[in-house]
This record gives C-alpha cells, structure tokens and sequence, in this order.
C-alpha cells in the first residue's frame, strides 16, 4: 500500500517543506502526535487503537497512550468523564507517545478543555462543534463559547458537524435512536484517515469481522467511516494533508500490543518453556487486573487463573500451587504488594519459586489508580520483615515486558526463589509495535526437580546445587520424597525447624548470596554511548523509553551522553561499578523521589544526579533533554 | 499399599505440652490414615502458626507449616493446582477464625477439596494464652484482665453460614468418634470442615469439662447420627424437637415419639444443621457432636480442571505462536 | 436541632454512573439523616474502596474513604474510641465480603456499634465487572470468561452464622423501604447490617429485576415484618410455613391459616432468621425483604467504656509517678 | 545494708585478689555474670527477677537477658524445654547481660547440655544433681553421665541435692505431693543469694506479699530459701563467696524494669503528657503481646486496648481511634508489621497521628520468634507502596523505651503523621535498672487540634501549620469541622479527590518535606569521642549497650574510638553529614545484614564498614571489641 494514490493531484513524496498538490498540501513530517479526546461514551479508545492499526499496518513506528478517567465513571460531558488515546506516528524507531500533540480530535467541551493546553502551537483541532451547547460548555467549564472567542488563535481549527454528518451517513443502516451517534468516532476516524493519507480499508475489514454478528451496526460504522473519509476528500476547508512514512524499522514479523498483554504471554511461554502448568492467582486491582482477564481466557494452554478474596489470599494460592509445581504468579498493583509482603518473605524462606507482578500506579494508599509511577521500588527491594532478598526484575516497555516476564520465570525456577517483577500503568496499557520473537530459539528453562532420594534413602529438601544453592523442588505425589517446609527458621540440608544460631547465620547467609550470586547470570548492562561521554544517564521502567528518546535529542543538539537502561534491580548487573566509575556524572530519572537513586547509592557509594518526577505522568523526551543540556552547562 | 500408624509418623519429636489434646488428634489422624486408600505421597498437610499448626512437622506425607492464619489459601492453591491430591489444613481457633476467617470462609464457600482440621482450644495456645474468638464472654485472660467482651463465634453456626458443604463437630478425647468424623470428612468431596475441641491443659484446661467430665459427659453429649432420633441424656431422657424453626431441647418422655428430630445431615437445605448448631453457644451444656450437614455441591478444583480440558478440546491445546499473531502483524521485510 | 437534606450534601459532584442505583440509596440516606435528631458533626461514615465507598465524599458529616476491605475494622476504632458518634459503614459486596470479610464478620460478632449498608451489586463496579462473592454461579465476566465456578454467599445467612445481632435487606428502587430499615438499625444499639440489592447499571444491569421488574417484583417480594403473617405474591396467593425446621413456601390455600409464619424478629435463638434467608439464594425468584433479626446483646463499645469506667471507680483515676514506682525502687543518693 | 555481715569471720572487703575468710574465700570482683537454667517448669525465671530485685536493691548495676524455649512448650527435661535468665551485676555502669557466665546453676541435665559451653573456664557450676538421673540424661542427649565422666572438669562443680533438701526445707508448709519439688528453685536461689553474700531478706518480703493469699506455698518457698542461704552457710563444700560491690550509679530513684513494660510506660505518659486518651489495638504476637497484656491492666489511667482479629485491623482501629482524637497505637513484631502496611499508608496519607510499636523478632517470615533481631529496619522507613516516608524512632535498651515512645507520641501528635517505633526482643524481656524520669519536669505536648473553621466559614482539613506543615486535626463531634478524608490523592487544602498531577507533585514534595522536616526538632547525635578518634562506631536499637561496652573495653586497651548513638532513623538528625564527615572511618553492627549501612550510605553516599551478624543472639562486647581493634590494626 501507497499512500500517494489517496493525496488528490500530484503525489510526490516530499521531505520537510509543505506543498501545494491541487488544493490540498502534503506536509511531510518525520513523526505526529495524534490525540482523540472525548467523552468516555464516545469511544474514543477504539478509534484510536483503529488508527493505531492502520499506521502500524502501513509501516510507522509508533507508540501509544490511552488515558481513562479516573476510577469512577462519571457523568457525560463532564471533565473527569474525558477519556483520550494519544499515539505517535514516526518515520524512525520512536520510543514514546510522544508530548505535545500536533493534531487533536476534540468530541465535546470537556475534551477541548482538557487537552487544549497540550496541544503545540499552530496544532490541527478536529472538533465535534454540535457538541458545543451550552450545557456542555457549562459542564466543561468553558465561561464562553472556545469557538468563537479567540481561544483557538494560533490554532488550525476545523469544526465539524460530527453529529449531522454521522446521522446522515448511517441513515438505512438499521441503527436507530440513540444509537445512531454512536458510530460518530467512526467518522472522525474516517476524516483522520484521509488526512493522514490512509485507505479505510484495514479499518473496513477489522468492522466487518468485529461486528460481524451485528448487521446494522456493521453497516452504520461502515458508512460514518466512509463518511468522515469522503468528508476530507471534499470539503473545502481541508488544505493540509500530512505525510508520515514508513519507518526502516529491522526486518521481522509485528505486532502491537499493550504491556499487561504482551506480559500475560511472557508467563504463557515461561511456562511452555519450562514445561510447567502456569497457575496465576490475583485480586483484580487497577492497573493489573487485565493480565488476569487476559491469561482467564487462555485455559487451552493449561493455564489456570483464581480470583482470589484478596491479595494475601492470592499469595497464599500461588504460594500453594507452587509447592506442586505449577509455575505459580500473582499480580497486583501496589497496595496489593503492601499486603502480600508476609507471604512473600515465606515462599522467600521455603525457596519456592513465584513470581509476583506489580503493576505499580501512584501512591501512596490508594493513591492514583490509573496513574503511572515507579514508587514500588523500595517495596520491591525490602519490604519485607526480616532479611528478606529477592531478584527483581523491571519492564522497561509493552514489549519488554514478555521477556522481563520470560527471565522472572527463568530466575524463579531455577534459583527457586520469588521473583517480583515490576511493570506500570503506562506500560500496562500503552502499546508499541513489537517484533515477534522467534519462538523455538529461545532456550528451555531446566528445572531443578528432585529425581529421588539425595542422601541415602532419605530426601533432604534443603540440600543445594552447589552451584545455584537452589533447593531441589520435590512435588506432592513423588513418593519418597515426603517433606515438611515452613516459614520458621529451618535447619540447613533437613529443613527441620532449627532455633540454632549458627545455622540462623548460614541460613541468612544463603539467602543473600543465592539472591546476590544471580548477577553472574544474567546479562551485563549495556550502555549506549557512541562518543565517550562525561554523563551517563541511567534509566529503568517505563521511562526508558522517554529517557532513551531525550538522550537522543541531547545527541542532536551536540551533547555527549551515554544511557544504560538497567532491568535486573536486584541483584544488579555484574558490571554496574565498572559502568558507574566510568563517568564523572550520572543521572537517574525516576517517577519517584529516588529510589534507584538511592538504592546505587546504598550498594555503590557513587554519588548520583536525581530527577524526579511525581505527577503520575510520564517524562517527556523534551524533560529529558533539558536536564541534560542543564548538566551539560547548555 | 498398607501402612501402619508408624508410616505416618516422622522423625521430629513431638513438641505439644505433656497432656496436650492435639496428642490424641495426631494419633488419631496417623492411624486413620494409616487405614486409608492413598498413598503417603499423595497426601499433604498445610497449617497456619500456633501449637496446633505445628501439625504438619509429625506426618509422614508432604506438609507446609506456613504463616499465620494463611492455610486455607495456601491449601487452596495446593488443591486447585493439583486436584488429585488429598490436602488438609490444620489450625487453631485463632488461627482458622481470627487472622484466618475470611480465608476460612471464602474455601468453605467455593467447596475446594480440603479438608479442614479445627482445633478448638478456644484460647491462644502458642502466644501463651489470650483468649480467641471462641472464649467465653468475660473470660479474663493476660489481653483481657477485666475480662474479654468479645461475643464468641460458633464455627459451626459460621461454617454454615459461609455455605458450607460438610460441617461436623468431636472431640479429642474421643478417638473412635474422631475417627469416623475424619472418615467422612474423607469421603466428603469439597470442603469439610471439623470442629475438634481439644483441651489446653496448659492455658484453658477443662474447658471442654461439659463433655468429658464423667458425669458431665453423659448428662451433655449429643451424639448426631444421620437417619436417627437426637435423643440424650444420662438415661436418653432428652429429645430434640422442632418447634417453630428452632431446635429444642425437651424431656424425651413429655413428647410424642413421632415429634422428635430425626437427624437429617444431607438435607439440601441448610436451615435445619444450623438449628441444631444452635442448641450450644460453646460446649457449656448439651452440646451436639457429630456430622452436622453433608450434602454435595460441584467442586471448585474439578470445576475447573473441567474447563481446561474442555477449553483446550474446544480450542486445541495453546500454540504460542499462533498468540502472538492474534492481534494482527505486519511485516518489515 | 434540625435539619434539611442540604445540609448533609457536600460540594463535591456526584460521580457515580447516570442511573446507577448508588444515587437513589444516597438520597434515601441524606433524607432519612435530616429527620434524625443527631448532629451532623457527631456522624461518621467509613468506607472502603470501590463506586458504593464513594459515599462519604457526598454526606456532609465527618467522614473517611479508607481502603479497600478495612472499612469495618476502621470503623470499630472509631466507635470504640467515641462510643458516642453514630458510625455508618458504606461498601460494596467486593469490599464487605471478598477482601473485608474478616473484619465483618469480627465486628458483628462483637456487636460494636456500627450501621453497616453493603451495597450488594452482584459484581466490582469500580474495577470494571468481576465477578463478586454474590455473584450467581457460571457468570461470564472478564475474570470468568468461561463461567465463575464461585459458590456465592448468602451475606444474611453469613451475618447470622457470625453472631450479627441486626440483619435486614432492602432493596435501592425502594425508597421507603430503605428509610425504615435505616430506621430500625439506628435504632438498634450493637451492629446492624442492612444488605441493599444495588442496581449496577454499567456491569451488571437487572440483577435484581426479579424484584424490581413489574410483574415479577408483585410475585417475588417477600416482605418480612415482626408480628405479621408471611404471606406475598402477586395476590398474597403464597405463604411461609415451618416444616421440620425449614421455612417453605406454600400455596396459602392449602394450609391452616395458623401455620403460616408469624415473623419474629426478636427471637433469641437465630435458627428462624437463618432459616428464612434460606428462602432465596440470591434474587433469582421469591426474596425476603425487611428485618430478619433484631435482638439485644451487651454492646462492645459501651461494654469498654463501662471497664475502664469501673477500673477508675475501683483504683482511681491512673497516677504514672506511682506506677513507675509499682514495681519495687531502691534510691542512689 | 551490707554484705561483710554474712560472710563467716573476716569480712573486710578486699578487691582483687581471694582471701582466706574463715574457710570460705571472698572473691571480690567488679561484675560477674550469673545464669540460672532449667526445665520451663522449674521456675528460673523467677528465681533470675528475685535474685535480680536483691542486686538491685544492693545497689549493683545490673543488666538481664531472659531466653525462654522457642515457641511450643517441649516435654519437661528435654532440650528445647530449657527456659534460663542470665544476669550482669556490677559495682560500675554496665550494659549489656554479659557473655560467659561466671556461674551457672543447672537445674537438670538439658540445662546443663544447653549451656555449659558458654561457661567461662574455671566457672561454677551449681547443679542440681538429684535430676541426673538415666531418663532425663538421655532426654538431653548424653551419652554418659557429665557429673562424673569428666565433662565438668576445669570447673568449680557443686552438687547440690536440691530435691531432698527442698522436701527436707518444705516439711510441714503443707505443701504436698508434686507442688513440693516447685519450690525447688527458691532453694537454687537462696543458696546462690548466700554465695553472693545477699540478705534472703528482700527476697523474704516479696513472697509474704506475692503468696499472702496461699499460705502453704508462702511457707513452702520461704522454707526453701531459707534452707538454700543455710545450705550455703553449712556446707563445706562451698569454699568461696564473691562480693561484688555498689555501682556508683547517678543519685535518684530507680527501678528495675523490662522493655515492653517501660514502652507501654511511656505510652500512658505521651498521653497524660497530651491529654489524650491512649488507645492500643493489637493482635498477640510474640515478642511484643506483653505490651498489650500490661496496657490492657491500665483501664484507670483512660486506656482503652483492643484485641483485633489480626495485624490489619488492629492498625486499622487504631486508625479509627486516631480519627477520633485519640492517641491511637497499634503494636506488633515483624510479620505483624508487613501486614500493616498498606494501613500505614493510608494513615501517612490522611496525615493522622499513630504510633506503630514493632518489637523486632528473628526473621524472614515466621523466622525465630523468640530472639532478637534488627532486620525490620528497612521495612520500617521503605517498606510501603509509592512514596510514604515517615519518621522512624528506635529505643535502644529497656529503659529507653519509655523515652523513645515519648519521644514517638511527640513527633506524631506534633507533625500529624504515623511513627514507626521500633524495639526488640531483646530490649523487650531484659531488665535493668532504671533511674526514674522527673514526670513534673516532662514538657506538655500541644496538640494541633482543630478549633474551628480555618477558612472563613468552611473547614479545610488540608490546610497547614507552615512551620511543621502539619494539617490540623479536626475530631468528630465538633460541629463546622465535618470533612472527609481518604486515600485517594487529595486536594492540597481541601483534601477533596484530586487527580491533578502538579497537585500529586506538590503533596508527594509536602509529605516528603514534612518528615524530612522533622530532623530540625529532634536532639543532634552525640558522639562520645573523649579522645578525638579516627574512628566512630555508629549503634542503633538493642546493640547500643552492647557497642557501647565494646567500645569502652578497646579503649581500656588503649585504642582511640568514637561512639554515636542514633535514634531517630528517619529522619537522621540534622548533624548526621557533620558527624560521618569528622571520622575517617565508620563502622556500623548491626544484627542484620547492613540495613543501617545501607540507609547511610543511600542519603550520604559515604563508605561504611558494616559488623553483621544474624544469630538471634546478641553482640557481647568482646565481639565489638574485637572488630574495633582489628580496625586499629591489633
Ligand atoms: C502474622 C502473625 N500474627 C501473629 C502471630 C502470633 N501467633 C502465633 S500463633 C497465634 C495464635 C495461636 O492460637 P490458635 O491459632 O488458637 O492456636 P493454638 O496455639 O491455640 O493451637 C498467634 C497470635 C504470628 N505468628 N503471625
Ligand atoms: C488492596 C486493594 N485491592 C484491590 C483494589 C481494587 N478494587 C477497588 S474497588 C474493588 C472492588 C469493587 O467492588 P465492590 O466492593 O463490590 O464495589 P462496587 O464498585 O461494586 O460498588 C477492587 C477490587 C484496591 N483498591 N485495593
Ligand atoms: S499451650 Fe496448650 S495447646 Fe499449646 S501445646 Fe500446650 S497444652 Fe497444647
Ligand atoms: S460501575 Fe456500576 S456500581 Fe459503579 S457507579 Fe457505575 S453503575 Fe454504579
Ligand atoms: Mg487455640
Ligand atoms: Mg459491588
């Protein structure tokens, strides 16, 4: 597919400057910021996933935001009920969604007024204008109407009578009454594709099989999308069209999904890897509960969920499958980890492997559930009672988050030991193209089962692998290998309870090492520095992609910089103090007030540069950059 | 395979209070055990933290000792995971109805197979001897000086009212009875709960003195046997009877013979088991022993085994690959 | 003092769901609060976290959203602390029964004095539509896609097996019913729970339409009220008999007008509530609405107070300088 | 009262060096460590309080160590049946309960396996020798008869017929059957009160009033006393009395006191001291249930204490309480504290006051209930979801509980804010002495209460104290004061739901500066440094006593070494940077893997050498010691 055919006139692709093309320019950018702002009725999620489909299909890179209203639906037209998908579209291998958006598709007045201010000067506005009654405007807070008072100066506005064209369009497609206006986010869509010289017919093919079963409703997208597509095309007030090509991304396979999915399938192949039934027990919580929803669906692959009571229970669940030899997980959002800390410290204790996911979102408490942040750090790390070391592992993005999920489970089965695996709201629900990987290359996990007795005829559940110092995992229905663990101190080799002091020492000991002794297997830290920089920027989670993306904007603006984003943070990588001593400066952003910050510095005694940040949203590239250039005396 | 009593034992050295009554229960459970059908391997023990949850350490199967009040859960997770096993939980009062309620309640609910062992020493036994919620109102302990205020449960009453499949109440000392609660309990598939009152001779000794004084005993034990008249007494001169929806106690002689409960424990509808879990608030006076309720309802780790093997004979077994593509690709070549 | 339903509004806009059955329960509550002779600053509700434990935000008393299940538990220390506030607890089926099931079923069984309304709407609203602790078994929801195997509560009958000394259940669409049953737990001094059937329209639309439906409601409504006969259908055509301890429902026709029910719902013995919450398991066909027990029992809150009332009576008001002393001094000049 | 008297013939009191008093040499010595050890039901734990209260009484410094058998109540005469009380008295200001025992009284075989290892060379040995017989040897795992088959040798063995003496003693009390052989101990403890050269006298007066109402068993026990002392009079075998003199400890009045005990004192005194009722929810955990039972005795001084079903709803009531106005605490150990989290959070969020008491256990998980460990630090000041710092309190030794919760209510009640209060099992059964504190002079805490609309007619529950940036507490019952607090990110001074992220910023900042905040208005560190030293050995919590002797033994040996005491943990005190830049190097033991070390270095990024050690057993001086002068290079 080309998109030239669909610009009217001369279609030559050109870079940089606008052109005039029978009427219409085609401006080509490098990349775009798309927002579709609306009411949560006016299923702007959709249209913007759809939109996500056709670009990824025609070749961009691009990544995306969903943004929801906050936990409680609120009324139509209201501010907090405003519900929007932002996606960056890029020529290049683009790593976030991007800041200020250059086009943005307003439904209502509660829509413009929220996402108004981001919007980069001399920005397209799409604009639902029957939308703007005065109770709307009232809802929305507008003291006079936006579209007519000067507010949008400075802005490319186009109003659209989104509802009369929608009714009309889906006239004799069955639907009726309300649910006619329905389908308006299918002619934004339509009106949005021809802009960004896009056919409708990826949109076209995934209505048909979508609603295949619902004729009329088939039909009246179908009609609106044309529509809004038509409407581009025709009227008059449209110069602009804006070219966004596709992107060398490397050669390979794609698809685009979100970070709970694409985790959700990580434990899915941890678990064909290994052999094991994967067994996932969780307490729905926001931002995590869709690894749950989506693993629920996936019985055919011998995958058993449990909605547990709460979370301590769904601990306690996995902990359980765990001792048969399931490959146990539970998954939770913060105040869950909070809870289940009792119950980690005793699979930590009986060596048991578990992974456990945190979907970290803003807190404290309750805090802000659909807001991201990297405040679970600490948590993570030591907050358990007693010595209590555990690997943590952190998906840096929707991608990542399949192999940080394979190499928990990795981790888990065979040191045999809980593994907290860290993700967030963005990477949760954020998506990205990814490249699939190529399944029958990656490596079977070895899983160190007891065979049978290993002293003579008894079996001593706590003798080591020497190498390892993992225990060997002898499951329910092996005869001979009957055993009792527990959470009390528990002699060396016989698992027996032991108040001894000196096998408390050994034991603790062994726990910290097993734990430390991880480093040397897993893979170094990878720093990304072409010039030989002063400063290296370190960065974890989610906000390696904006820190990778504003390293690479310092670099144009002549900058030497060199990033390293870290995943294994506890142990850390072997090589971290060869890296840290490396550079004069390091600098760690963070959704929180510190915490690898701190945590380099309690295990490297380096200093370090904190920028943190804790709005619950995420760091711009721009943020990025200007802490460089600040460091960097610009 | 046939084993004795000694199979089951392990080689830890018991560590109950000499006169402890959780030292009839384990020889009880040993030997029951030793009589059953199922291999050692198959069988595992989970149990909370308290001197009862110590449990686990004594038999010779698979066992967890885990953390306080968490053994339902823990024992769920082993069940669901691995259906084919016989897991049991172990706990004290405190730690099945105090820390451990909800999760108490929530198994007996979704019918997981377990089966739950009880022990009503209605004290905490492990920490030395607060009282738990099954004191006696105004019991003083060291955390209730002037006496508790607390208003004890019934783990009868609460097992029924948490939708439970298998209810029945003994009693430590009574081995043979024990036993046959244990059997059933066994044969109960989904969740069973066992109420046993077991003396802390250290902390709370003769509580239980109602039923198994030498004269007390005789005067206040209820035995429930399905298919037959709840009669008692020292000379059975006791009968239950209905009366408007409760369960009541009258003098066997002033009743028509006709009008006297005759045990139903598999009734469908719970209504009459709770009534007679109502005849003791605390084994105080006549106290009823026994099965209270038995009656079958689908069972959570069959149910969904069921669905993965239906899911997966529905959708052929999971390709990775195949999941991966679900959402669409593209390719750059 | 006295007070109009403004005054117990807040600033703060109404966020829940347009049509959501939250929205007639709180008015019901504002206006039932505005006939009361209480202070407003003597009122404290404690919630949980999901759409029903929103509602502190919009009753212009003291008020605390806490988290999600602690509610009860938050609530007891509120109450014990100032056993002369009027607490309310607020909180959906996910947060009273799944993850705060423990600290309800303590706190009623201590019989502090707290008014607790579980705003019963069969799933998890504020997450997105799970499947809850009431919800009907096999319900396909994003958690259950192939159906829950979950065997629901019965949250009356779970109340009365933990020793509850108030239950009642009402229903959102019935404003006056509502009224009276907040009424009658005001009024009772210990515990109250009142199960309200709440209309989630987003998730979980028309549970409760056996009762709210036209037709169905006039059929299935069955309206429990102390001293009166339990009769109800479309043409008070049914009623509800004992037989053997069970509550039954019978054609009204054929039986003797004197076996029908007279509800007691002060009779000690809770076999009776028991029983006829056992008359529907969730509102699939003829439901009880109202009062199934209300009885007196020693009130923890006020039960403290009278300890530490009496230890002053007894030792005097504490001296610190000679409890530091109590133990034995000796002096270093 | 003094002890020349009861020595036979001369008694002048000689140091150093044995002298010859009429047969029986008089060693006087500047401290001596006494254990007493048998069956848990031969009562060594009373026997160790009196012979505590007589040293007391005398005026010896002294410090204690009960060590009760792990958790379940083994079988009389078995090896973990053995319950012991170790006591230190000295005639100058010692610390610690001591290492090696001088003198060890044996009750029965399982006692003497247990403990004889630690008895220094040349030790004495009192044994009860009439349990010696073939069963309870073998409960204790010997294989022949330690009384003669040489083990004892190098010891200064006394076999004592204790049973035929008591029998002999309590003829007559009518005390019969079984309960004759219970006053057995108070014959252990009369002759040993004889060896030491004490009065049965104080010893007399306590059982008159403890036994007043069981007259037979009054008699019994003083009996049993009085024979013991004579036993010791009489028999020739006893050829040496040790004198150790009067501390010359600071004049006042001073009572002998455990940790648990003086924590729940100074509960009750942070609420005379505030005027609010104390209230204190827990569920029983050892080591910290004794708290509950000795607050649950003080009803007349307006306490109020609840038993919860668990952890989380005993920090959940306390919460209730703290909303009400009163002076709310929940208490627990280890396990206890990992369940309380997310409650802490959300009582950090709501910015009410409470006190969470944590009497540090052995861990991970279940770990070793029974002994002491330092190991909850971390989830002390880290250990919640998203960022919720709070102020961290650690008493270090049984009397400096009372002040560290003093000193806990104040920071809470001032700053509306939770405090972690942490002690330890071993500060939680030790006694010692403790000079009593002048109440009168104590300062008044002023709470801020709420005393009306603080925003013309409205109530805004977030607004703030600008010095201490605390919010004010407005309590149910006060009319214009209705609010309404939660979890959920609030609104900066109303408190309403906030979603906003520059507000999230700016509380996050506010909770964060309001603790960090508070290091101005707690007391500098003090460094004991009389000799200007390189070194600085930084203690927190129970290892202080213990350090602080370390510490004075290696500069008995001539080393030059500082000594610093912290308490308050989060935040560090203000002079922290000052004090860790004066040294050139630090080091920190701790009874865990380096938490200390670890906090330090994550907010100072200064190098720390860190003494370990995991045992459940405490550090003895020597330990301490021994570290230092291996960093002076001895
Ligand atoms: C989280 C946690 N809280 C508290 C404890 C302390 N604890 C151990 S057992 C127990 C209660 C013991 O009573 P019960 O369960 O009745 O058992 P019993 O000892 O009487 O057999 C308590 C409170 C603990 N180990 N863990
Ligand atoms: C500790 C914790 N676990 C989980 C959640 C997520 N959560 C919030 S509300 C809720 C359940 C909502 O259902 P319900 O209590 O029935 O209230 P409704 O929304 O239906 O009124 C859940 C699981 C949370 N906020 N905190
Ligand atoms: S304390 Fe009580 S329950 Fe525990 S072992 Fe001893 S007698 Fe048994
Ligand atoms: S989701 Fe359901 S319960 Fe929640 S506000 Fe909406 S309609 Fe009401
Ligand atoms: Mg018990
Ligand atoms: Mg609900």
């Amino acid at each position: 597919m080309d998109n030239e055919n669909h610009t009217t006139g001369s279609a030559e692709p050109h870079l940089g400057a606008p052109e005039d093309a029978g009427g219409v320019r085609v401006d080509t950018q490098d990349r775009m910021v798309i927002r579709f702002a609306g009411d949560s009725g006016d299923g702007m999620q959709l249209a913007g996933n759809r939109f996500t489909d056709a670009a990824a299909i025609f070749g961009n890179d691009l990544a995306t935001l969903p943004t929801f209203p906050a936990e409680i639906r609120a009324p139509a037209g209201t501010l907090p009920g405003v519900s929007s998908f932002q996606i960056q579209i890029a020529d290049w291998d683009i790593l976030t969604p991007g800041g200020e958006p250059g086009v943005l598709v307003a439904m209502n007045p509660a829509a413009l007024m929220v996402h108004l201010e981001d919007v980069r000067e001399g920005g397209i506005l799409l604009i639902n204008e029957e939308a703007f009654d005065e109770r709307n405007l009232y809802k929305a807070g507008f003291e006079s109407n936006p579209l007519d008072d000067g507010t949008l100066a400075g802005f490319d506005v186009h109003l659209v009578p989104m509802e009369t064209l929608t009714k009309a369009a889906v006239k004799g497609s069955g639907v009726s009454g309300r649910a006619v206006l329905r389908s308006k986010n299918f002619l934004a869509l339509g009106l949005l594709l021809w802009m960004f010289g896009r056919e409708t017919e990826v949109t076209a093919r995934w209505v048909e099989k979508k609603f295949a079963k619902m004729e009329a409703v088939k039909n009246a997208n179908l009609a609106a999308l044309k529509a809004g597509y038509n409407y581009g095309i025709t009227t008059e007030s449209f110069s602009r069209q804006i070219e966004v090509r596709p992107a060398s991304l490397p050669p390979g396979t794609y698809t685009n999904v979100n970070g709970n999915t694409a985790l959700a399938w990580g434990l899915i192949a941890g678990s064909q890897l290994s052999g094991l039934p994967l067994f996932y027990a969780s307490y729905p919580i926001t931002p995590a509960s869709d690894i749950l929803h989506e693993l629920a669906r996936r019985q055919n692959f011998g995958v058993k969920t449990f909605q547990a009571e709460d979370e301590i229970a769904a601990a306690g669940v996995a902990l359980g499958a765990a001792f048969t030899g399931a490959l146990a997980v539970t998954g939770t959002s913060g105040p869950g980890l909070s809870l289940k800390g009792e119950t980690i410290s005793l699979a930590m204790t009986t060596e048991l492997p578990m992974i456990i996911v945190d979907v970290q979102r803003g807190g404290p408490s309750t805090g802000l559930p659909t807001k991201p942040e990297q405040s679970d750090l600490f948590l993570a790390v030591w907050g358990r009672h007693g010595e209590s070391p555990l690997p943590v592992v952190a998906a840096s993005s929707p991608s990542d988050a399949f192999e940080s999920a394979v190499e928990a489970c990795r981790i888990a089965l065979k040191y045999m030991t809980p593994v907290i695996l860290l993700s967030d709201g963005y990477i949760a629900t954020a998506a990205e193209p990814w490249r699939l990987p190529d399944l029958a290359g990656l490596p079977r996990f070895e899983v160190p089962f007891a065979a049978g007795p290993n002293a003579g005829d008894r079996f001593l559940p706590y003798l080591r692998n020497m190498e390892t110092m993992a225990r060997q995992w002898a499951v329910p229905g092996m005869p001979g290998l009957e055993h009792r663990i527990g959470g009390i101190e528990k002699e060396e080799t016989t698992g027996n309870i032991s108040y001894d002091p000196e096998n408390h020492q050994l034991m603790t000991d062994i726990r910290a090492w097993k734990v430390a002794n991880i480093a040397n297997d897993i893979p170094e830290i990878e720093v990304d520095d072409p010039d030989g920089a002063d400063l290296l920027v370190l960065s974890w989670g989610s906000t390696s992609s904006a820190i990778r993306a504003g390293v690479g904007n310092a670099r144009n603006e002549g900058i030497e910089v060199a990033h390293a984003r870290i995943r294994y943070l506890s142990p850390f990588p072997a090589n971290m103090p060869t890296v840290l001593s490396s550079y004069k400066q390091v600098l760690i952003p963070e959704m929180n007030n510190g915490q690898l910050s701190r945590l380099v510095k309690a295990e490297f005694v380096t200093p370090v540069i904190s920028l943190n940040k804790v709005t619950g949203v995420p760091f711009t590239a721009q943020e990025i950059a200007a802490k460089i250039m600040e460091l960097a005396g610009r | 395979m046939s084993y004795t009593r000694v199979d089951f034992q392990t080689d830890q050295e018991v560590r109950w209070c000499p006169g402890c009554g959780d030292y009839t229960i384990l020889a009880a459970v040993q030997n029951f055990m030793a009589g059953l059908d199922i291999e050692r391997e198959n069988v595992v023990f989970v149990s909370g933290i308290g001197c009862a949850a110590r449990f686990p350490y004594y038999m010779n199967t698979y066992g967890m000792h885990s953390i306080h009040g968490r053994a339902p859960a823990i024992a769920t997770g082993v069940a669901i995971a691995n259906p084919r096993l016989s897991v049991w939980v172990v706990g004290g009062d405190g730690d099945l109805l105090s820390i451990g309620g909800n999760h108490l309640i929530h198994a007996l609910r979704r019918n997981v197979d377990l089966t739950i062992l009880l022990f009503n020493n209605q004290i905490y036994g492990l920490t030395k001897g607060q009282y738990s919620p099954t004191s006696e109102p105004g019991k003083a302990t060291k955390s209730s000086p002037a006496g508790s205020l607390d208003y004890p449960f019934n783990p009868v009453s609460l097992a029924i009212g948490a939708e439970a499949t298998f209810v029945a109440r003994t009693l430590d000392m009574d081995r043979n009875h024990t036993t046959s609660m244990l059997k059933a309990a066994h044969q109960h598939r989904g969740s069973s709960l066992i109420e046993i009152y077991q003396n802390c001779n250290v902390f709370n000794d003769k509580a239980f003195i109602a039923l198994t004084g030498k004269q007390e005993r005789r005067e206040n034990r209820i035995n429930l046997v399905h298919g037959e008249p709840i009669v008692f007494g020292a000379d059975r001169e006791k009968a239950v009877v209905w009366e408007e929806g409760r369960a009541v106690i009258v003098n066997r002689a002033s009743v028509d013979p006709s009008r006297i409960i005759v045990h139903n424990a598999h009734a469908e509808d719970a209504s009459q088991a709770f009534a007679l879990s109502r005849l003791a608030h605390g084994p105080y006076g006549p106290t009823p022993l026994g099965i209270f309720r038995d009656v079958y309802r689908p069972v959570y780790d069959d149910a969904l085994e069921d669905q993965v093997t239906r899911s997966k004979a529905a959708r052929g077994n999971g390709d990775l690959g195949k999941l991966l593509t679900s959402l669409g690709t593209w390719t750059v070549e």
